[in-house]
């Protein structure tokens, strides 16, 4: 058991190894993911983001024009997994409490 | 307004109804349970009302925020997706309708408001999980759904805390691998949007980054659909659970990592990649077959009927990805009618075991006899229909599904998966009969012998309406779609094939 | 779990520095615009100064400043506010989230820059209070005395 | 070659911290030290993102009026932080989830290692 755990965990690093072969070098401004336009032509989002998030919502924050707005139903999917946690916790937890206090 | 609304609608429900029932509950407590049903009503009939609205095979693309997709998010409904929804949504009302008996058996009141307000959030994460075009979006929601269903489990009896931790533990790896596969997806191609990956893909082609991405995704949903050597965290879950979870999570949960299967593999990869450059449909199909030998035989060794039932789950769900991994259009279009197939039939059976539960306290096969059929003649033919089903005898839904899956095999050539369909029938029927035939020969047993006159006069003690009519409904509509499944293929199934697959259609 | 409830060392300073502590997180809310910040960040900030006070005050006085049992309702009300923000989109005609739609002002991009803010505070709000609710209901746990 | 080690330096750092966790999840027997080996996993996926978002010479995000944006190339990559705030905050979720789960298994058999637990739970009737 413990020998075939090591071995799962041997071939995850090497598949690491193999994807990362692939990799453009850290902190390479031209790597696939920041130049303007993707291979296929389409536009590449990040670019567009740095460069008209001042023009159109008249905010300095890029990051935040990107979570509020331009991929703001992922916040909202980000909201509603916090408030699911606190519903769980409320749920396994906050009755015994009751109990508790009645004993 | 609705109409260019639709993809977002359903999703958008559900989560609604999520963030209310906890401010409704303030007032009246009640509420919770009828918000939760209407809310499900008004979902399915959405996603029903959906279904004609793609039927001419064009999708609807709905972008979030008005931004378009390599920007913002965007919902796709295309024939796939509404129909997932409406089976999900529709078998999700059935359960809900079910839902209110058991939960008040299980649950103190206090706890059956964040119970139902989950079990929304819960579905919001199912429903955006099939709508989205989005891999981060996806990842998203997938957790949402994740969570809640790990909440959902741990209210059940004594153990299901540690069932709960165990499925969090495989469900996070799960959805971390998931999500380091969307990374590397994007060092590689700069995109998260679906359909722009399939373009930016079809022009970078095999490179190491993606390979392993597409691993690592399929591995996320491996374990979230439980596919053979990832099930571990499902026989326990499914067990200990409450009776309402268990018949939410078996129809709905795992067919979700299926959706996400189809999708990655087919929708944004193109068929070469998956069965030649990388055959990663043909590691699919063996790990599938496995499972449906591993889970039929595991199920035959069970006496809780509902674990029984969970070792049923991972052999269907095996049938499920055997279609996938034939990667050709008959085993897509079974694999598909099996996630219908195999949502009515799970469904049905697990009402069955909550209602054995309600009546006769337990749900061990051992103790089950002639006595069980007496007091519940109605919930013993709901069964028998059911296993009849996931034998897969004609006239119901079950021999559908695997008559696609095996004209499937045939024409991939693949005679030992066509064997393992023939052998996994003789299996399921060895394991349901074992089961039918306490119902129907296995006189009264010697212990309870004191309690036969009482029983003979109290007659019969049938479930309630609200809790035999859902199980009624689902073993109906186990004969009711296996003879309009003509109509269902040729309608709606046959829309959805991805174009390489569509083109191998003679 | 043991507390030293009369040290005056511990009650003064965290009586002093949480005010501060939530009118940061007030302020990175509200100024995540244009600067790093946001709702989330500043809603953990705000969240930290309550649960700094329930450990510095016990769970009695802390109770009063904010009681659990509105933890899980406020956190739907601040998802709430998100969700209807975009719903108000919706309904004057854009799609969902489209702030652009919702007329605060003339300009669009002055509309999509007070939808930023109205969602922002929706997230402070529900990432306080549920981040607050999570820490009392794992205190729970804790065998009292 | 060297160039390929030393460029992928940070890379290598967030690899071998992701088998970190994943060998603590998979190895460990005490449920809070799998909570520990989930949280490192997570982290390490997160510091994978954030650099890989990265630009040498670069700087954060927020728009400086002395630098304009006529050239993308200096300010880093957005993208990949917004992703991650979202990521950190399914993260926060999924421990204080795991966390909850762990004190309801303490109350119910007052142990949390695992071998002891399975024996435990092999005893109890039900």
């Amino acid at each position: 058991m413990k020998v075939s755990s090591y071995l799962l965990l041997a071939l995850f690093c090497g598949l690491l190894i193999y994807a990362a072969t692939g990799f453009p070098n850290r902190g390479d401004a031209q790597a696939v993911f920041n130049r303007p336009t993707s291979p296929a032509g389409t536009p590449n989002a990040p670019t567009r983001y740095i460069l008209k998030s001042k023009e159109e919502m008249n905010t300095d924050n890029m990051v935040t024009t990107i979570l509020a707005d331009y991929r703001g139903y992922d916040t909202l999917g980000e909201e509603t997994v916090i408030l699911t946690a606190g519903l769980i916790c409320f749920l396994l937890l906050r009755k015994e409490r009751k109990r508790h206090d009645q004993e | 307004m609705i109409p260019t609304n639709a993809p977002a609608l359903t999703p958008l429900l559900f989560l609604f109804t999520g963030l209310l029932i906890p401010l409704a509950a303030l007032k009246l407590k009640k509420l919770a349970y009828w918000l939760a049903l209407a809310a499900t009503a008004l979902a399915s009939a959405a996603a029903l009302s959906n279904i004609f609205r793609v039927l001419d095979g064009r999708a609807i693309h709905y972008h979030f925020g008005g931004w378009p997709p390599p920007i913002g998010i965007e919902y796709v409904l295309d024939p796939l997706s509404a129909f997932v929804t409406s089976v999900i949504n529709v078998i999700a009302l059935i359960v809900l309708i079910h839902a209110r008996r058991t939960v008040e058996a299980d649950l103190p009141e206090g706890k059956r408001v964040p119970y139902y307000a989950l079990v929304m959030l819960m579905m919001s994460g199912f429903n955006g999980i099939v709508m989205t075009g989005d891999f981060f979006n996806l990842y998203v929601f997938l957790e949402i759904c994740s969570l809640a269903l790990y909440g959902l489990v741990a209210v059940g009896d004594r153990k299901s805390p540690v069932a709960a931790f165990r499925y969090l533990v495989l469900g996070m790896i799960g959805g971390c691998f998931y999500l380091l596969g969307v990374g590397f997806m994007y060092m590689n191609s700069g995109s998260l949007n679906m359909a722009d990956l399939k373009a930016i893909l079809a022009v970078l082609g095999p490179r190491p980054g993606i390979i392993v991405a597409l691993a690592f995704m399929l591995l996320g949903f491996g374990i979230k659909m439980a596919l053979f050597p990832l099930h571990g965290w499902l026989p326990d879950a499914y067990t200990y659970a409450p009776t309402a979870t268990s018949a939410l999570m078996a129809p709905i949960g795992t067919k979700i990592g299926a959706y996400g299967l189809i999708r990655v593999l087919f929708f944004v990869f193109v068929l070469q990649f998956i069965t030649q450059t990388v055959p990663v449909a043909t590691v699919i199909a063996w790990l599938s077959a496995a499972a449906i030998l591993y889970g039929s035989i595991q199920a035959m060794a069970q006496d809780e009927l509902k674990r029984m039932l969970a070792f049923s789950s991972i052999a269907q769900v095996g049938y499920i990805g055997l279609g996938i991994g034939l990667a050709n259009p008959w085993g897509l279009v079974g694999a598909v009618l099996h996630i219908l197939n195999h949502g009515l039939m799970k469904a049905c059976l697990f009402l069955v075991a909550g209602n054995f539960r309600m009546k006769l306290g337990h749900s061990r096969i051992s103790r089950l006899d002639q006595e069980a059929r007496r007091k519940m003649p109605w919930t013993t033919a709901a069964f028998t229909l059911a296993a009849l089903s996931m034998i897969g005898l004609p006239p119901t839904v079950g021999f559908f599904s695997k008559w696609y899956l095996a004209w499937g095999a045939v024409r991939n050539k693949g005679w030992v998966f066509l064997a393992i369909i023939l052998l996994s029938s003789l299996l399921n029927a060895v394991y349901f009969f074992r089961v039918v035939e306490r119902f129907y020969l296995r006189p009264k047993q010697k212990g309870e012998e004191a309690g036969r006159t009482a029983a003979a006069t109290s007659g019969r003690s049938e479930v309630t309406v609200s809790m035999l009519a859902p199980t009624l409904i689902l073993a109906a509509s186990l004969l009711v779609v296996g003879l309009l499944n003509a109509v269902l293929v040729q309608g709606i199934l046959l829309k959805f094939l991805p174009p390489g697959l569509a083109a191998l259609k003679p | 779990m043991t507390r030293n409830e009369d040290n005056p060392i511990i009650t003064l300073v965290s009586s002093i520095v949480a005010p501060f502590i939530m009118l940061f997180g007030l302020y990175v809310i509200f100024h995540g615009h244009y600067s790093p910040g946001g709702g989330f960040q500043g809603g953990t900030v705000l969240a930290a100064g309550i649960i700094l006070l329930r450990l510095a005050l016990g769970s009695e006085l802390g109770q009063k400043q904010f009681p659990s049992r509105l933890g899980t309702p406020l956190g739907s009300l601040g998802v709430l506010i998100y969700y209807g923000t975009g719903l108000a989109a919706l309904l004057l005609g854009g799609t969902f989230l489209n702030y652009a739609f919702i007329p605060f002002s003339s300009q669009a991009s002055h509309n999509r820059f007070w939808g930023i803010l109205s969602i922002e505070f929706g997230v402070g709000l529900a990432v306080m209070a549920v981040l607050v609710a999570i820490y009392d209901d794992l205190l729970e746990g804790e065998p009292h005395g | 070659m060297a160039n390929f080690l030393v460029g992928h330096f940070f890379y290598w750092f967030v690899f071998l911290l992701m088998a970190i966790g994943l060998f603590g999840i998979v190895l460990k027997r005490n449920l809070i030290k799998k909570a520990i080996g989930m949280s490192i996993f997570q982290v390490a996926i997160i510091l994978f993102f954030v650099a890989s978002g990265s630009k040498w010479g670069g700087t954060v995000p927020v728009l400086d009026p002395r630098l304009g944006i006529s050239d993308t190339a200096r300010y880093i990559n957005p993208l990949p932080h917004c992703l991650m705030l979202t990521a950190i905050v399914v993260g926060v979720a999924t421990s204080g989830v795991a966390f909850a789960l762990i004190i309801s298994i303490w109350r119910r058999y007052q142990t949390l290692d695992e071998p002891e637990l399975l024996a435990k739970m092999k005893n109890d009737p039900d």
